[in-house]
């Protein structure tokens, strides 16, 4: 299979960067996903998705809005009343899931080329991303494996705690580009590194 | 009175000016009068003005919940201008522009009517054509209006990002020379002199509370200082018009209420001359003869009566600002305030007889009143002394909406907040 | 101002879009009472106290919300998805009507 | 010089010392200075020149409340001005200049307007410049003339326009617990709550933690007031829920607790570190918020208090006790309060001279008397100052017996020397935020000042800021105001006052000396006792009226030292009581903010870019790009040598001619999935969609709720269930919330869901009569030919490995494809076809030639569809169906949309073979060239290869009747005037026989 073109590369620059003083703030990379498929149930066939998802992925997602579940190689939570982001470093999870999806509990719509994944660790993440969202980052208010929709003006982004001090962002392809540059202007103050 | 003049000052500061007499009196409201005008905002007391002026109706009272001025022409970014792109926009504006031009001279009161230019940047080829199409219409209907490609812009405005590189670059601008600020107090004042000049009572601290009907007639209105009757009630109170005409038992009106915030920075030394407006958001920004920059944006985009606007909207206008002119990022915000607006459902104003018998109605002035003030007040007085609108502002009517005929100036339809 | 969505608790007025007034009701589709639609399209409540508006959560999980505020205090009273406040009003045309 | 740095005590270091330049001079100075404390140490007082007369000016107060020095920093090219001195933290290398005089500071011609003080009074210019009636003068010429000359001599600093290097950020911050302020009260409001465990921020405009403690001569739990801040701003900086926050200022109170503060982070540095922002503005959202914002001394109004070395008491005692430097070595007092004792006797220990304390009140407390004797210095009770001598620095001040009951003086007059003269006029509580909360400040007779209005619950006051003045009771509040934030619930309902059992925190209600000359109220702005008086003779009595009219309250520091005396002065005048006056509203900023800080990141990078995924190609490849919203879109691909019309005509012919390939990834797309799809789609379009066969598209048309156009595309039917819309790269957002406000409140019963794919796919439009010839040689995985890809057809197959989605439709009227393929793959495939179309001679182009194709057939796009247009008006009435309803049916009919007469879609053909401009409008005669009556305007304009003409689209009254009718073009902007006809707007190809070929 031809390789996606990542919408970074031109801004992509490896390494340290900004003001490192013992160690990075944050470490900020691509993670590139095979798949990214977003999954929506008609309303009270919630479950059906959640338990299609699970079959069709074997990741089991908690109840409740922002709901879910982070593993090595794919994540899932809920982002919205009966939607929900599924991230897989595997391509295909788009046709898996259509198979285990019947229109009678809803719809997949494979975006693994119309959303761009940014992950951001270290200790400085929260500061980081708080300068972006009106969110509250600290783990009681966003524990981890939830996500959530949010927005940073025009850049619309969802975001899941995949980690303690580890965020996985989903923005739009087009606006990747801008919200990478940012992103880095933002970390420059408590130095990051790029992977 | 005495007139105003420099002549006067000078006797006064002689005797420590001591001698001035009020502006305008004070006086307790007559059982009742041939108008009245509820709302003493710049709109209401134009009104009055024109009434007693051009019609020698001088019979009138003007009544102000609080003090004369209190409500949107005190809360304004004083920009003056009738660069409108609809025939409709363009007869109504232009005729206040002329009324502005000798308006001073009209009140025997500085009104400081300035007439640096407003010149609308544009960012694309497509808005060029846009606002060249504007300007194009407003010299075929006897206006006056230029385009300044870049390099003028940049000379016309210095300080100006006019560089390429900008995000939204400039690509040229559409300037109105006659257009331009005033003081915006001072208009109201200047009005309120002339009317009591002209023997309208101004009565301050006067609440409308309820109407005097007969039948379906409005015959006048319950007031906090006791009844007053009228053969004629006009209703110019933009900003409450919802609470008022709820008083007349008009629940629905084809207007929303939104409040609008406006900006000063701290005192500057001439920076910018004119009035500058940023086509690539919503900002329109000049400098007032005390120095501080006078700016302002979009609405906060919900319905209100409170004036008290909220954060995102300050960002976003300073974000523009700074765009605009990148100097600016170490000025600092020294005052901001919020006015409501009457935003109707197609932009544009509603001056008209009725909705009920006895009673005239002004509103819908979204926020574009200030620079409407006078021809406003003028159409207005027209219209309650005649029973019948004067052309300019024939179209500003009620039923425009059922029948599709609509000014829509910015092509948002029934988006009120949009406008 | 924070508006408190069902699914993705308090958020920051900027990440919402204000959709007007929550009191009109649409007529159905092939209605032809034209006063009904112009009141639909043009009329509004426009209060000075509590209001009942619609907002969408377009910076969020894009659920439309109906909401009870006060427009003169900004204070929210209640925030409920559209969809579950019968927010249907009488437009019947469903999947199943003969409406069209 | 009179002013010094004492031989000891202070917060400075007084081991390092730091060099800065102010006008020019440079001026040692320690670590811990303000730009104020250190050139008081250096002897200088006169700091500033005022607004409206150009008076010399001194430094009044010690902080944010500075009405006078107001400095302007010079950072390389670029000039902040207007900073209060006493607020300017100083740097090695700090170099600043006064303001607001020429030549220089000390000789400053602009000082003429004092002698026509009288007639410069307050609203002079609404009584003259009218200038003459009729002449050259006549309307606004003859005011806009003296305008020029009044403009240039306002203002206070001056900013170039040079941009700024620096950069800012926003941060967003969640807390239980807000506290603004860090004196004894905030301090113990905040270890109160952090001890309950809750997340708190500390937040102080100071750079240094401690308020009042750190320069007030108290002792708090047997340490000094300094000791003890520090003491607990160590307990609380250990601890990971705490956030301390200085050099930060709480500015605006917004609805739901969201409070805006100003951090200044490098201000204060001499060098930035990397990657640090200048300033930082936060937004925090705290569950409650903790008011400890102390409160401000007042000035006493009488002649020539504005003279250089009269200044706040408490300022002096800070000063002192803060900064070690003595605003003067031979000290006089003047105050209706205790309070001010203990600021004499504060610089007396530190080595002045004590003068005079001089009190208006006849009788004073025990504790006032003593800390008098032991300040030493004459006690004149009963007395007032009724003038200052001196030229740019105080040399004494005259004083005469005064009468409390008749508020007069009387008696003989004597002088006494002083080179520095200290007023206490009492305390205003710093109310501001809660009045940005939202209720009005309520007026209290003992205090003589307005308090805090009743918390609504959000937020709980404590210390000075509720008039609580006493230290001991200000801890006490601080403590309780911690415990009811992090309880939940308010403790307190009414404001509580606290008289302190030495000293009386109640002053004597006297606010204004009347004696002959100038007595400032507003100190910046030039407002004196009489400009208030003048505005109540003149009826501009209410405090809105007053503030307007005279400008009182409006300078840079906000009124803070003149908002009360200035009520006082005109409810005297009216003979009524100050709160009848009225009391001012507070809106945010409590203090001024810089403009950078609130467009934070934004500043220098106003919005995000969009790009398509060949992004990068077209710009490679020299194209000229255009910004489309927040998108870039190739406007032409210029060859050396070529201008754009040459550019976008040789494109638009290798269309026509041959081949061409256009980036269509911009178009909005949104996946319209569920089993009511179809039947949603028939709703929104004005034409059927349920009846369109599986792997066809169709193109359809959207009008708004009130029957106007809102938006065109072509939508595919991928499946039974799933269709792919596309809408105009313009309205994508648009449309997306349209579609999904029916969905959600309208139509919610409806099983449709909605995704935006836009940046999903990426689209390469192939068009031309060669491009089935080059599908052909790159498409593999299914056949292009007429039988299987027919028109409106879709096939899917690959591209050089990659799944593609074709659909043939075009926009161009030659037979064309779109081909879609996922938006990682969007470069590979345009190489891929671009590589296969080389034979066929296949051109790129871009939004021009795009324009020149649609413009010969007549397809609308935005400057059409203008939010007033209707479907009738572009010529679309085929497209309205008459089989069912859908958005905009039942309101599309209406008198004024359907009218003859309104501006409908026509072409234009230039008959002077000149270009046509879009903008310009169309009229029946040339002459006059203006004014004349519009009959429309023109919307799109090319030069059609296919038709060798200059022609445009227009919309134009009555439409198709003027077909073939001569008119003229008009566009004065651009001066450009010429005969046009009217004709279909079907230019070329009307048949369409070239897209079904």
């Amino acid at each position: 299979m031809v390789e996606q073109v990542s919408p970074l590369e031109p801004v992509w620059k490896p390494g340290s960067h900004g003001r490192i003083l013992g160690g990075a703030g944050v470490t900020l990379t691509e993670t590139r996903p095979g798949s990214i498929v977003q999954l929506a149930a008609w309303p009270g066939h919630e479950k059906a998705m959640m338990e299609a998802i699970r079959s069709a992925t074997g990741l089991s997602l908690a109840d409740g809005g922002g709901a879910g579940v982070a593993e090595a190689t794919k994540a899932a939570f809920g982002f919205a009343p009966g939607k929900f982001l599924l991230a897989d470093q595997a391509e295909g999870a788009g046709a898996a899931l259509a198979g285990a999806v019947g229109i009678d509990i809803g719809v997949v719509t494979d975006l693994s080329h119309g959303r761009t994944a940014i992950r951001i660790s270290g200790p400085k993440a929260e500061w980081v991303l708080a300068k972006f969202f009106a969110i509250d980052f600290s783990i009681p208010a966003f524990p981890v494996g939830s996500g959530l929709s949010t927005a940073h003006h025009d850049v619309f982004a969802q975001v899941q705690r995949t980690g303690a001090d580890q965020f996985d962002l989903y923005v739009f392809r087009s606006f990747a580009r801008s919200f990478w540059t940012a992103l880095c202007h933002a970390s420059e103050e408590v130095g990051y590194e790029v992977r | 009175m005495a007139e105003y003049s420099a002549f006067a000052l000078l006797k006064n500061a002689l005797s420590g000016n001591k001698d001035w007499k009020p502006a305008w009196r004070k006086p307790a409201p007559k059982p009742s009068y041939d108008v009245i005008i509820i709302g003493g905002g710049g709109h209401g007391l134009s009104t009055a003005y024109y009434l007693a002026k051009e019609h020698g109706i001088t019979n009138v009272a003007v009544l102000e919940k609080g003090y004369l001025g209190s409500g949107n022409v005190g809360r304004n970014t004083t920009i003056v201008r009738s660069n409108y792109l609809l025939p409709d926009s363009i007869r109504f504006y232009e005729h206040s522009m002329k009324l502005w031009e000798n308006l001073s001279h009209d009140l025997n009161y500085n009104v400081m009517f300035s007439q640096r230019g407003v010149l609308n940047l544009a960012h694309t080829p497509g808005q060029a054509d846009d606002y060249i199409r504007r300007g194009n219409a407003m010299r075929l209907a006897g206006g006056d209006a230029e385009w300044l490609n870049t390099a003028e812009v940049g000379r016309f405005v210095p300080g100006l990002d006019v560089s390429g590189s900008a995000r939204f670059p400039v690509v040229g601008g559409l300037l109105q020379p006659r257009a331009g600020t005033a003081r915006h107090d001072a208009v109201a004042w200047g009005y309120a002199r002339g009317a009591d000049r002209r023997g309208v009572d101004m009565i301050e601290n006067c609440e409308v509370i309820g109407f005097l009907r007969e039948g379906d007639r409005i015959v006048g209105v319950q007031t906090n200082r006791g009844e007053i009757r009228a053969k004629k009630v006009g209703v110019a109170v933009a900003g409450s018009t919802g609470r008022v005409m709820k008083l007349a038992g008009i629940e629905h009106l084809p207007i929303e209420s939104h409040v609008l915030q406006a900006f000063v920075s701290e005192s500057l030394k001439p920076f910018v001359d004119s009035v500058v407006t940023f086509g690539a958001g919503h900002l329109y920004m000049s400098q007032s003869d005390k120095g501080g920059l006078v700016f302002g944006g979009g609405l906060d985009e919900y319905n209100t009566y409170a004036q008290r606007g909220n954060l995102p909207l300050v960002e976003e206008v300073m974000s523009e600002i700074c765009a605009m002119f990148p100097a600016l990022s170490r000025v600092r915000l020294l005052r901001s305030w919020g006015g409501v607006m009457d935003m109707s459902m197609d932009g544009s104003p509603i001056i008209t007889k009725g909705p009920l018998p006895g009673m005239y109605l002004n509103s819908g002035w979204c926020y574009g009143g200030f620079k409407a003030t006078p021809a406003s007040g003028w159409a207005f007085a027209w219209t309650i002394a005649k029973d019948e609108p004067h052309a300019i502002n024939a179209a500003y009517t009620l039923d425009r909406f059922s029948r599709g005929i609509l000014i829509d100036e910015k092509g948002q339809g029934a988006t009120p907040r949009l406008h | 101002m924070i508006i408190n969505c069902p699914y993705c608790g308090p958020r920051d007025l900027v990440e919402f879009t204000y959709q007007g007034d929550g009191n009109r009701t649409r007529p159905q589709p092939a209605s032809q009472d034209y006063p009904a639609w112009n009141a639909y399209i043009y009329d509004r409540l426009n209060p000075a106290g509590d209001h009942n508006e619609i907002w969408q959560h377009s910076g969020g999980c894009r659920s439309h919300l109906a909401v009870v505020r006060n427009t003169l205090t900004h204070e929210i009273k209640s925030v409920e998805f559209v969809r579950d406040h019968g927010h249907r009003k009488s437009d019947g045309h469903r999947k199943t009507g003969a409406a069209s | 010089m009179s002013s010094s740095r004492a031989t000891a005590g202070g917060l400075i270091d007084r081991s390092k010392t730091v060099r800065f330049i102010f006008d020019g001079k440079p001026y040692a100075g320690l670590e811990g200075d303000t730009l104020a404390s250190a050139l008081l140490a250096n002897g200088v007082s006169l700091m500033g020149r005022s607004f409206k007369y150009h008076r010399p000016r001194g430094v009044v107060t010690a902080g944010i409340d500075e009405p006078n020095a107001l400095v302007t920093v010079l950072k390389g090219e670029v000039r902040e001005a207007n900073i209060p001195a006493p607020l300017l933290e100083i740097y090695d290398g700090l170099t600043a200049v006064s303001q607001n005089r020429f030549p220089s500071l000390g000789f400053d011609v602009g000082a003429v307007n004092q002698l026509g003080g009288k007639v410069i009074s307050a609203g002079f210019y609404y009584k003259t410049f009218m200038g003459p009636v009729v002449g050259p003068l006549k309307g606004t010429r003859f005011w806009m003339f003296c305008e020029k000359f009044i403009r240039r001599a306002a203002g206070l600093g001056r900013v170039d326009y040079a941009p700024d290097p620096a950069r800012y950020e926003r941060m967003n911050a969640f807390a239980d617990v807000l506290i603004v302020g860090s004196g004894p009260a905030g301090l113990a409001a905040a270890k109160a709550a952090a001890d309950r465990g809750a997340r708190v921020i500390l937040a102080d405009l100071d750079a240094r933690f401690g308020g009042t403690a750190k320069w007030s001569d108290e002792t708090i739990d047997g340490m000094s007031g300094a000791d003890w801040a520090d003491m607990m701003v160590r307990e609380l900086s250990g601890r990971d829920t705490i956030r301390l926050l200085n050099r930060t200022t709480i500015w605006g109170y917004y609805d739901d607790n969201t409070i805006a503060a100003l951090e200044r982070v490098t201000d204060h540095k001499a060098v930035a570190g990397k990657g640090e922002r200048r300033h930082r503005h936060w937004v925090i959202r705290p569950k409650k918020v903790v008011i400890a914002t102390g409160a401000f001394e007042r000035p006493l109004v009488f002649p020539g208090n504005d003279r250089p070395g009269v200044m706040l008491a408490a300022a002096a005692e800070r000063y002192a006790n803060e900064y070690g430097v003595l605003p003067g070595s031979n000290v006089a007092l003047f105050t209706n309060n205790d309070g001010a004792y203990r600021s004499a006797l504060a610089l007396k220990k530190a080595g002045a001279e004590i003068a005079a304390i001089v009190d208006v009140r006849a009788t004073i407390s025990e504790a006032a008397r003593a800390l008098a004797a032991e300040a030493g210095g004459e006690l004149l009770l009963g007395h007032a100052v009724t003038s200052t001598s001196g030229g740019k620095q105080v040399s004494g001040v005259s004083v005469q017996p005064f009468d409390l009951a008749s508020r007069s003086v009387s008696g003989s007059s004597r002088s006494i020397t002083a080179d520095c003269v200290l007023m206490s006029g009492g305390w205003s509580p710093a109310i501001h935020l809660a009045s940005q909360a939202g209720a009005k400040a309520i007026w209290n007779d003992e205090l003589q000042a307005f308090l805090p209005p009743e918390s609504r619950g959000r937020w709980v006051g404590a210390g000075a800021f509720t008039g609580t003045f006493s230290t001991t009771a200000a801890i006490a509040e601080g403590e309780a105001a911690g415990l009811a934030a992090t309880g939940g619930e308010d403790t307190r309902s009414e404001p509580r006052l606290v008289v302190d059992g030495a000293l009386d925190p109640r002053p004597a209600p006297v606010f204004e000396i009347k004696a002959s000359g100038k007595a400032f109220v507003d100190y910046q702005l030039d407002v004196t006792a009489d400009d208030v008086r003048l505005a109540h003779r003149e009826g501009f009595v209410s405090v809105e009226h007053l503030k307007r009219y005279t400008t009182l309250g409006m300078g840079t520091d906000q009124g803070r030292t003149s908002n009360v005396p200035g009520l006082a002065i005109m409810a005297e005048a009216q003979g009524a009581p100050i709160p009848e006056v009225g009391t001012t509203r507070f809106r945010p900023p409590f203090a001024p903010v810089s403009l950078g800080s609130l467009a934070a990141e934004r500043y220098a990078d106003l919005k995000p870019e969009r790009l398509t995924p060949m992004h990068d190609w077209h710009v490679e490849k020299g194209a000229i790009m255009y910004s489309a919203g927040l998108w870039y879109r190739p406007m032409i691909y210029g060859q050396p040598g070529e201008t754009v019309e040459q550019a976008y005509v040789r494109e638009a012919k290798a269309v026509r001619e041959a081949v061409g390939m256009v980036d269509v990834s911009t178009l909005g797309k949104i996946m319209v999935q569920g089993p009511d799809a179809a039947e949603f789609l028939d709703r929104v379009y004005t034409n059927m969609f349920s009846t369109l066969a599986v792997n066809k598209a169709r193109y359809g048309l959207m009008l708004r709720d009130d029957g106007v156009m809102m938006d065109d595309g072509t939508t595919w039917r991928l499946s039974e269930t799933d269709f792919l819309m596309t809408t105009t790269t313009a309205n994508a957002g648009k449309v997306m919330q349209h579609l999904e406000y029916f969905l959600d409140v309208v139509w919610p019963d409806m099983k449709v869901h909605l995704t935006s794919v836009t940046d999903e796919w990426a689209g390469t439009a192939v068009g031309g009569p060669k491009s089935r010839d080059v599908l052909a040689a790159c498409v593999t995985g299914t056949a292009v030919d007429n039988a299987t890809l027919p028109f409106m057809g879709i096939v899917k197959g690959e591209i050089a490995g990659v799944p593609v989605m074709i659909c043939r439709l075009s926009f161009s009227g030659e037979l064309a494809y779109e081909v879609y393929c996922g938006a990682g793959h969007g470069q590979h495939v345009w190489d891929a076809i671009r590589a296969a179309g080389k034979p066929f001679g296949i051109v790129p182009y871009g939004l021009e030639a795009l324009g020149t194709l649609r413009i010969e057939k007549g397809h609308v796009t935005g400057a059409e569809i203008d939010g007033r247009t209707t479907a009738r008006d572009l010529q679309l009435d085929g497209m309205l169906s008459k089989k069912k309803p859908f958005i905009g049916s039942a309101m599309m009919d209406r008198e004024g949309l359907t009218d003859d007469n309104r501006i409908k879609l026509v072409g234009v053909i230039s008959l002077d073979n000149r270009p046509l401009n879009g903008g310009a409008h169309i009229v029946e005669q040339l002459e006059p060239k203006e004014p004349n009556t519009s009959i429309g305007h023109i919307t799109a304009v090319c030069y059609s290869p296919a038709l060798g003409k200059y022609i445009g689209l227009a919309l134009v009254k009555g439409g198709k009747k003027r077909h073939g009718q001569r008119a003229f073009t008009a566009d004065p902007l651009r001066d450009r005037f010429g005969p046009v006809e009217i004709v279909s707007h079907h230019m070329f190809d009307p048949e369409g026989n070239r897209m079904h070929g």
